[in-house]
């Protein structure tokens, strides 16, 4: 047992701990410690992963002095700590890309709860990567929901509350739903364990017994993670919910909370249920046609949006749709497809938003799509840095979306049935993220009329005034480049964390 | 010398020109003098107007009363949501007239989990109540993270419903009358009688959640009542002497810092299969049980003071 | 012992579809007040002690009294704003 | 589906009626408050579902009394213990919606959740 | 030899890089609060002038040696499995390679003495190595993956070289550019995803790798895919319909700027054609298609649309930008026809069009510099002023009509002959008729600025007659072109056996 193999779990109960603590500390305090923190996580996460590189094998962590079943325990491999890292890292950046705009529409005695969300938000998403245990998987997606639901409404107004509700509401259905399919799991297997649920399932499915049941709670599990993750005809509350809350929250939720999701519901296909039988029961079919309804509806709605952050939302609820037709596909190349562009949505996502907020900023903190005329020249980094978050969006080469689409037509090719509309769905919505990005990108480089520029005395913003937010946007594009480049050695370490994963 | 004069000339035009664009302005401010910055009014007339016809627009799709394709959609969608529970509901019956009778002793669940639990609980945690050790020490993990869900859910209501010192005064005599109980002899005299029993049965449930039924979080809910009764009696000049946002503050933290710390230290000296030096104590006697009797009164603070703080919060937002 | 249970869960399903039903709000609420002290009594039948404990702390006292006081907030406002229509929030 | 066994267990019959009494008041019910009731309703059936897992004709809740520890003597008690965490998760989640309910209320005067998005969408977003 | 490959295209592309970095450290460290770049000094420009004649013909020297010695092939890395960045040299590599090499280093030299009014130099060129770099990677590429990135590239590189004088309109021109050729590039990236599956390899084999077996059966989604392809990469090429960005591009660049892009960069689309018909598809599966039919009409409508444009068209590179819309597509029509003979004409076409096109923007270029005229109108007499210019501009215009023995002649000629014996039936004279018109109208466009230029009649009476000659660093680059343009057509076996191999492989 080295030393290295109790990161994780030092990782979470790190993050548990920093809640509490930010608690009696003023906002200063509890923003240092909070970027101290997801720091130390990152290191610690990068370690195990360099651990588990090593080793090649995944490795069971004990909970307690009890082993497995009857104590809690967390299992640990390449692919759950890749996503920590990653996870990490992201949420660094949109934490230090956020600054201002919390120092700004927070109010100051609030700051600190603020950063209790965002170290309890950590932890449940480390927790929801690490743990092997359903029950702990829904207390942890509990905490993950309700500090998410802090996020979003700690910027005060109508829209943001009105939002939250909503998004509680739906998340709230679909926690339901999710425990109802783990009781359901529970009786039918007598386990909370994942490993040995998968063992008794795969009992069950042989015996052929209980088989209707065991269809259901599948049923029960995907939809009701589906609806927390804003799959497409559950997602009337995330445009408000990412255009109006402050930046770091929009940024953290849009590219991490709904991908913590996401990822558990890979581990309960692959750990818990077996990945045979999901695809064996017709549910995948059911999330392939959401997904691509999904894709294209949610590009089309994003083109109809005039609020820049309102269409990057939209172009988010597309993205899932893309993940969701990756798991649809039933086949381990669909699988990594949706894994990688997990990691590339999260990394360009979470660009544009911190690279809009910058745009806006230079015009006179307006989101409306006609004022941000002209805006490339006033703040050139964040021009430049939407200008990349877009094209990776559209699938441009050398930036992460391209690979994952790539990807995405490789596991089309795999499947034969789901071919022909898998490959048109991606060619539209293609298309469709062409229309509306480009149509940003030319119009914040269109140059604004003179009577109107001398009318709104637009501020320049230059790399100088946000040291915080530049650093931020340029560590985002080196890492769009670094996966559109070396996508490489990332894809194989996705195939071989998910050889070990189940 | 053609040369020459068409240099002088381009600088009048394009070179200066993208000189500006390098520096970041527009192309066009070139003979505008730039006043100093004043904030940006969004009322101008281009984007009023275009928001003015996007309101009327809205407004017409919008009213419900005089736009018959909107209700019928609205219709349309709650008939397909109610459809959707229907199908929900027959297909959860469908599943659970699948499953094993309820009651029968040779259900699934019924395996080597909880015949463990059941006979070695006792001598592995130590407590009489088996589902106390269980939740307390097989499964520790869950219940810490139950608690944070409990502190978690205190701050968003904090975040939503404290407001700030200067507010907080007009609020007072905005609305007094919705803080303050008309001074109510009955209530109060009940309240005298029944306050301390309640709070010492709250506190027996905690001490005792490793004896018998109960434990940290119902015990620590009675005395979150006890407390809620008595500031509904006496107001909250009486209750804030001794119990303020601080108060909240430093107890929920030390008990939930004592929680995590506590519960660190076993599951890291599990993991790596240490000797966890603490003894479990006699089953029966209060003393006993190890981590489980501290972990239970953390537990009790906690959700005392969460309870106390929702009330507070719904009340009147603040202490 | 079964009558009795099939009894509470017969409440139990009266007393949810009747707060669906129910149109003043302190009524609904009130309902689920006695719902939720079913369900303890249905935690005893069913041989757990502590959840009925924890059910008649939370789900009747707790509980209740937040739906309570978050009526009684709500009654206020509108009184107040009978008398003064100003928004407080904003 | 297979009526008698149904009938066998009732008890998990109301239960899932019960939880989709309460899905359906959650995701129907225009006033926020019944939401939140529905919500509720919900989440007690889950536990009752679940509870009614570990439950075994005749035997006795898992408190040692004098010493038995035979497995004949006393119920499962996993679904006990996951109900407890249960009910504080659900607890704080009421909390937190009856706050934003009350939120909402101050800044729109209504706990129509459907009128407070048309007058959102009127407002032109 | 592969090493050479990796060295020649990332050569220019690092120089252009580092230009850059170094203009952004000047603006960083200059003062002020403009913080503005001082105009750099006489001594600096020649040094700057200098460092970019080095690495064009280093690179030019590397890549031709690349390109010639024999076939080579180098795999850079994965870009993700079973999809390797990976170049490989062959005939049509050779061509394009020699013939960015020349058209770079000649407007090179001439842009020397252009962009002192323009002013940026430093930016120019940077983005000007750069895309000779991508052009040169582009060639170079060996499967449609890489050929795909390369392409996109180019649309980034180059895009910058158009909105240099950051007026409104270059902007708005640019991000039409910009526009186009990604979406252009999308159509085409549906169709890769198609060909990945039905095709063996992805890398390009002469006559094609589609695996027919695999098609069975789903030839209509295929033909379908081929022709979104085309329609895609046609976009660079200016085939209808997303030509609208050249007429738009072209005359706000700065002169060197448009000579490459009508010169090789549009040709680009050209060459992603040409190795997604023969290369990967193979000639023979869309043969006799509907996908046939509409390509050679779109290329046909185009022609003859193209020089209708230019010859209503007034300002000279706006003209000279139709004009090229419409001889692109003769070359498309000549890949169309799918036959040996008339794709060496097309091939033929690339050469001379680049080299007349190139000649014809730059001598437009010197219009400008020397004496602001952009109207044709205002180019009457211009011959009295500048008769070394105004030959070579006639020499060019020939040759681009394709008057015997001048170039242009041959490879029309090769295409007429191609369309005629390759049994398309209808556009067999169809097509031959509609090159006709369109050279009568090239005529009719370009003809009238010698006559105007050298004769100009009674409104040329009163223009001066000052010797505004060029100087020979912009003189000589286009005597050269003009030089050649008709050279080539004297002698063109070489050329016409070297391509008949080419499209002997491929069909």
């Amino acid at each position: 047992m080295e030393f290295v193999q109790n990161f994780p779990f030092f990782s979470i109960i790190l993050s548990l701990f920093a809640g509490p603590l930010c608690s009696i500390l003023n906002g200063k305090w509890a923003k240092r410690v909070n970027l101290a923190v997801i720091t130390i996580i990152l290191a610690m996460s990068s370690a195990v992963l360099a651990f588990t590189l090593r080793t090649g094998d995944s490795y069971v962590y004990m909970m307690g002095h009890f082993p497995a079943p009857w104590g809690n325990e967390i299992r640990v491999g390449m692919l759950e700590a890749l996503m920590a890292v990653f996870f990490c890292l992201i949420m660094l950046l949109c934490m230090i890309g956020g600054v201002l705009e919390r120092e700004r529409e927070i109010e100051s005695t609030k700051q600190n709860l603020y950063y209790i969300m965002v170290n309890l938000l950590l932890s449940s998403l480390l927790a929801l990567i690490y743990t092997n245990d359903l029950f702990t998987a829904y207390v942890f997606v509990e905490i993950n929901t309700i500090s998410a639901c802090g996020l979003i409404m700690i910027r005060q107004n109508g829209r943001t509350f009105e939002a939250a509700i909503r998004y509680m509401i739906m998340s709230l259905l679909g926690s339901g739903m999710l425990l109802l399919g783990i009781c359901f799991l529970y009786d039918l297997t007598g386990h909370l364990l994942m490993s040995n649920i998968k063992e008794q399932v795969a009992i069950l499915n042989a015996s052929g017994q209980y088989h209707m049941p065991l269809l259901i709670t599948v049923g029960l599990i995907s939809v009701g993670i589906a609806i927390k993750s804003a799959l497409f005809p559950f997602h009337a509350w995330l445009p408000d919910a990412y255009g109006y809350s402050t930046l770091s929250s929009a940024a953290i939720l849009s590219s991490l909370v709904s991908k913590g999701y996401i990822f558990l519901l890979v581990k309960i296909f692959y750990r818990v249920i077996g990945f045979d039988i999901v695809r064996d029961s017709k549910i995948i079919n059911v999330l392939f046609v959401f997904g691509v309804i999904g894709m294209i509806m949610g590009s089309i709605s994003a083109i109809k949006e005039s609020n820049i952050r309102r269409m990057i939302a939209y172009s988010s609820v597309a993205q899932i749709g893309y993940i969701y037709m990756g798991f649809g596909f039933g086949t381990e190349l669909g699988m990594i497809a949706s894994l990688y562009h997990i990691i590339s949505h999260a990394a360009t996502k979470s660009l544009l938003f911190v690279a809009a907020s910058g745009i806006t900023d230079a015009s006179g903190d307006s989101t409306d799509f006609f004022d941000l005329t002209g805006a490339g020249y006033r703040n050139k980094l964040a021009g430049i840095a939407f200008t990349v978050g877009a094209l990776s969006m559209v699938g441009f080469p050398l930036f992460t979306g391209f690979i994952s689409k790539l990807l995405f037509a490789q596991a089309a090719v795999d499947s034969y049935h789901k071919l022909l509309p898998a490959l048109i769905a991606l060619a539209v919505s293609t298309i469709l993220n062409t229309v509306y990005f480009m149509k940003t990108v030319i119009r914040i480089y269109t140059p604004e009329k003179r009577e109107v520029l001398a009318k709104k005395q637009y501020q320049v913003i230059t790399m100088k005034d946000q040291k915080w937010k530049s650093a931020a946007l340029v560590c985002f594009i080196a890492i769009n480049l670094f996966f559109g480049l070396y996508s490489e050695p990332v894809v194989g370490l996705l195939e071989r964390g998910l050889k070990i994963f189940a | 010398m053609s040369k020459k004069v068409s240099e002088e000339k381009y600088k009048k035009t394009l070179t200066y020109r993208l000189k500006q664009w390098l520096d970041g302005e527009d192309l066009f401010t070139g003979t505008v003098e730039m006043k100093p910055q004043e904030p940006y009014k969004v009322d101008q007339a281009v984007s009023e107007q275009r928001h003015e016809e996007k309101k009327r627009l809205l407004e017409q799709i919008y009213d419900i009363e005089h736009n018959p394709e909107m209700r019928i959609f609205n219709k349309i969608y709650r008939l397909f949501a109610f459809l959707f529970c229907i199908f929900l509901v027959l297909m959860l019956l469908t599943a659970v007239s699948n499953l094993p009778t309820v009651g029968s002793a040779d259900r699934p669940v019924n395996n080597e989990v909880a015949k463990r639990y059941i006979e070695n609980g006792l001598q592995e945690t130590g407590a009489v109540n088996i589902v106390t050790g269980m939740i307390l020490d097989y499964r520790a993990f869950d219940t810490l993270g139950e608690s944070h869900v409990l502190f978690v859910a205190t701050c968003t209501v904090l975040i939503l419903l404290r407001e700030d010192k200067k507010k907080k005064a007009e609020q007072n005599q905005n609305n007094d009358r919705l803080y303050e109980p008309k001074n109510d002899v009955i209530l109060q005299t009940v309240a005298k009688i029944l306050v301390p029993p309640i709070v010492i049965f709250g506190i027996y449930v905690i001490l005792c959640g490793h004896l018998g039924p109960g434990g940290g979080f119902s015990g620590g809910a009675i005395i979150g009542a006890g407390l809620i009764l008595y500031q509904n009696a006496f107001g909250f000049h009486k209750t804030e002497r001794f119990f303020t946002a601080k108060t909240y503050k430093v107890l929920s933290f030390s008990a939930l810092a004592c929680y995590a710390l506590s519960k660190c230290y076993s599951f890291y000296t599990g993991a790596n299969h240490l000797e966890s030096g603490i003894p479990l104590g006699t089953p029966g006697a209060i003393l006993s049980s190890g981590l489980i009797f501290v972990l239970n009164i953390c537990v009790g603070i906690v959700v005392a003071g969460t309870m106390y703080t929702f009330y507070v919060m719904f009340r009147k937002g603040g202490y | 012992m079964q009558v009795f249970m099939k009894i509470l869960l017969g409440f139990l399903l009266v007393c949810a579809i009747s707060v669906s039903l129910s149109k003043k709000l302190l009524n609904s609420i009130l309902i689920f007040m006695s719902y939720s002290l079913i369900m303890s009594i249905i935690w005893i039948l069913l041989e757990s002690p502590d959840l009925a404990i924890t059910e008649a702390a939370v789900g009747a006292g707790i509980t209740s009294v937040l739906f309570f006081v978050t009526l009684k907030k709500i009654q206020a406002m509108i009184k107040s704003e009978n008398e003064e229509g100003e928004d407080k929030d904003e | 589906m297979n009526l008698a066994n149904l009938f066998n267990n009732y008890e998990e019959a109301v239960a899932m009626i019960l939880f989709g009494i309460g899905f359906s008041n959650l995701l129907l019910q225009k006033n926020l408050i019944k939401k939140i009731i529905g919500l509720n309703i919900m989440d007690t059936a889950v536990y009752l579902f679940l509870a009614l897992k570990g439950y075994i004709e005749g035997r006795k809740a898992p408190i040692v009394v004098n010493g038995v520890q035979s497995v004949e003597a006393y119920i499962n008690p996993i679904p006990s213990g996951l109900v407890l965490t249960g009910i504080v998760v659900s607890v704080s989640v009421t909390a937190l919606m009856l706050s934003l309910t009350i939120r909402l209320y101050r800044r729109y005067h209504t706990l129509d959740l459907d009128e407070i998005s048309t007058r959102l969408k009127k407002e032109g977003l | 030899m592969g090493a050479l490959i990796i060295l020649s295209a990332a050569l220019p592309i690092i120089a252009g890089a580092l230009l850059l970095l170094s203009l952004t450290a000047e603006r960083r460290c200059a003062k002020g609060p403009a913080r503005e770049v001082a105009e750099p000094s006489a001594q600096k420009l020649r040094v700057l002038h200098l460092q970019v004649l080095v690495i064009l013909s280093i690179s030019a020297l590397l890549a031709m040696t690349a390109a010639w010695s024999g076939e080579h092939e180098i795999t850079l890395f994965e870009l993700i499995k079973g999809i390797p960045v990976y170049f490989h040299t062959d005939g049509i590599t050779c061509l394009f390679v020699t013939l960015s090499s020349l058209v770079w280093l000649l407007s090179g030299i001439y842009s020397f003495v252009y962009m002192k009014h323009e002013g940026k130099e430093k930016r120019f060129y940077g983005f000007y190595l750069m895309s000779y770099g991508v052009l040169l990677g582009l060639s170079f590429s060996g499967n449609l993956v890489t050929m795909y990135l390369f392409y996109e590239l180019l649309t980034l590189a180059s895009m910058p070289m158009v909105l240099h004088n950051g007026s409104r309109e270059a902007i708005m021109a640019a991000l039409k550019y910009l526009f186009y050729s990604l979406c252009g590039a999308y159509l085409g990236l549906f169709g890769i995803y198609f060909l990945y599956q039905y095709c063996d390899t992805l890398a390009f084999v002469p006559g094609g790798s589609l695996n027919l077996g695999l098609a069975q059966g789903k030839e209509g989604i295929l033909l379908l895919a081929v022709f979104l392809m085309i329609l895609g990469f046609g976009a660079k090429a200016g085939m209808l319909p997303l030509h609208a960005w050249l007429p738009a591009a072209h005359p706000v660049a700065p002169s060197p700027a448009s000579a490459v892009l009508s010169g090789m960069i549009a040709k680009a689309g050209v060459l992603a054609t040409i190795r997604v018909v023969f290369y990967v598809v193979g000639p023979d599966f869309i043969r006799g298609t509907w996908v046939q039919t509409v390509w050679m009409t779109l290329t046909l409508l185009t022609v003859f649309m193209g020089s209708m444009m230019a010859y209503r068209e007034r300002v000279l590179k706006k003209r000279l930008a139709y004009s090229t819309v419409s001889q692109i597509s003769y070359i498309l029509f000549g890949l169309s026809v799918l036959s040996p003979t008339a794709m060496t004409g097309s091939l033929l076409h690339v050469v001379f069009h680049s080299i007349i096109k190139c000649s014809l923007f730059l001598i437009a270029g010197i219009f400008i510099f020397q004496c602001r005229k952009t109207e044709v109108s205002e180019l009457a007499g211009i011959g009295k002023r500048m008769p070394k210019t105004l030959w070579c501009y006639t020499f060019a215009s020939l040759a681009l009509i394709g008057i015997p023995p001048a170039s242009g002649f041959i490879s029309k000629w090769y295409l007429a002959q191609g369309a005629m014996e390759a049994g398309v039936g209808a556009f067999g004279w169809i097509g031959p008729v509609i090159l006709l018109i369109s050279a009568l109208l090239t005529a009719g466009y370009l003809l009238p600025i010698t006559l105007k230029g050298f004769f100009p009649g009674r409104e040329g009476a009163g223009l001066s007659v000052e010797n505004q000659e060029p100087v020979l660093r912009m003189l000589v680059p286009v005597a050269i072109l003009a030089a050649l343009a008709v050279i080539l057509g004297l002698f063109p076996n070489l050329l016409v056996s070297f391509f008949s191999q080419i499209a002997g492989t491929v069909m």
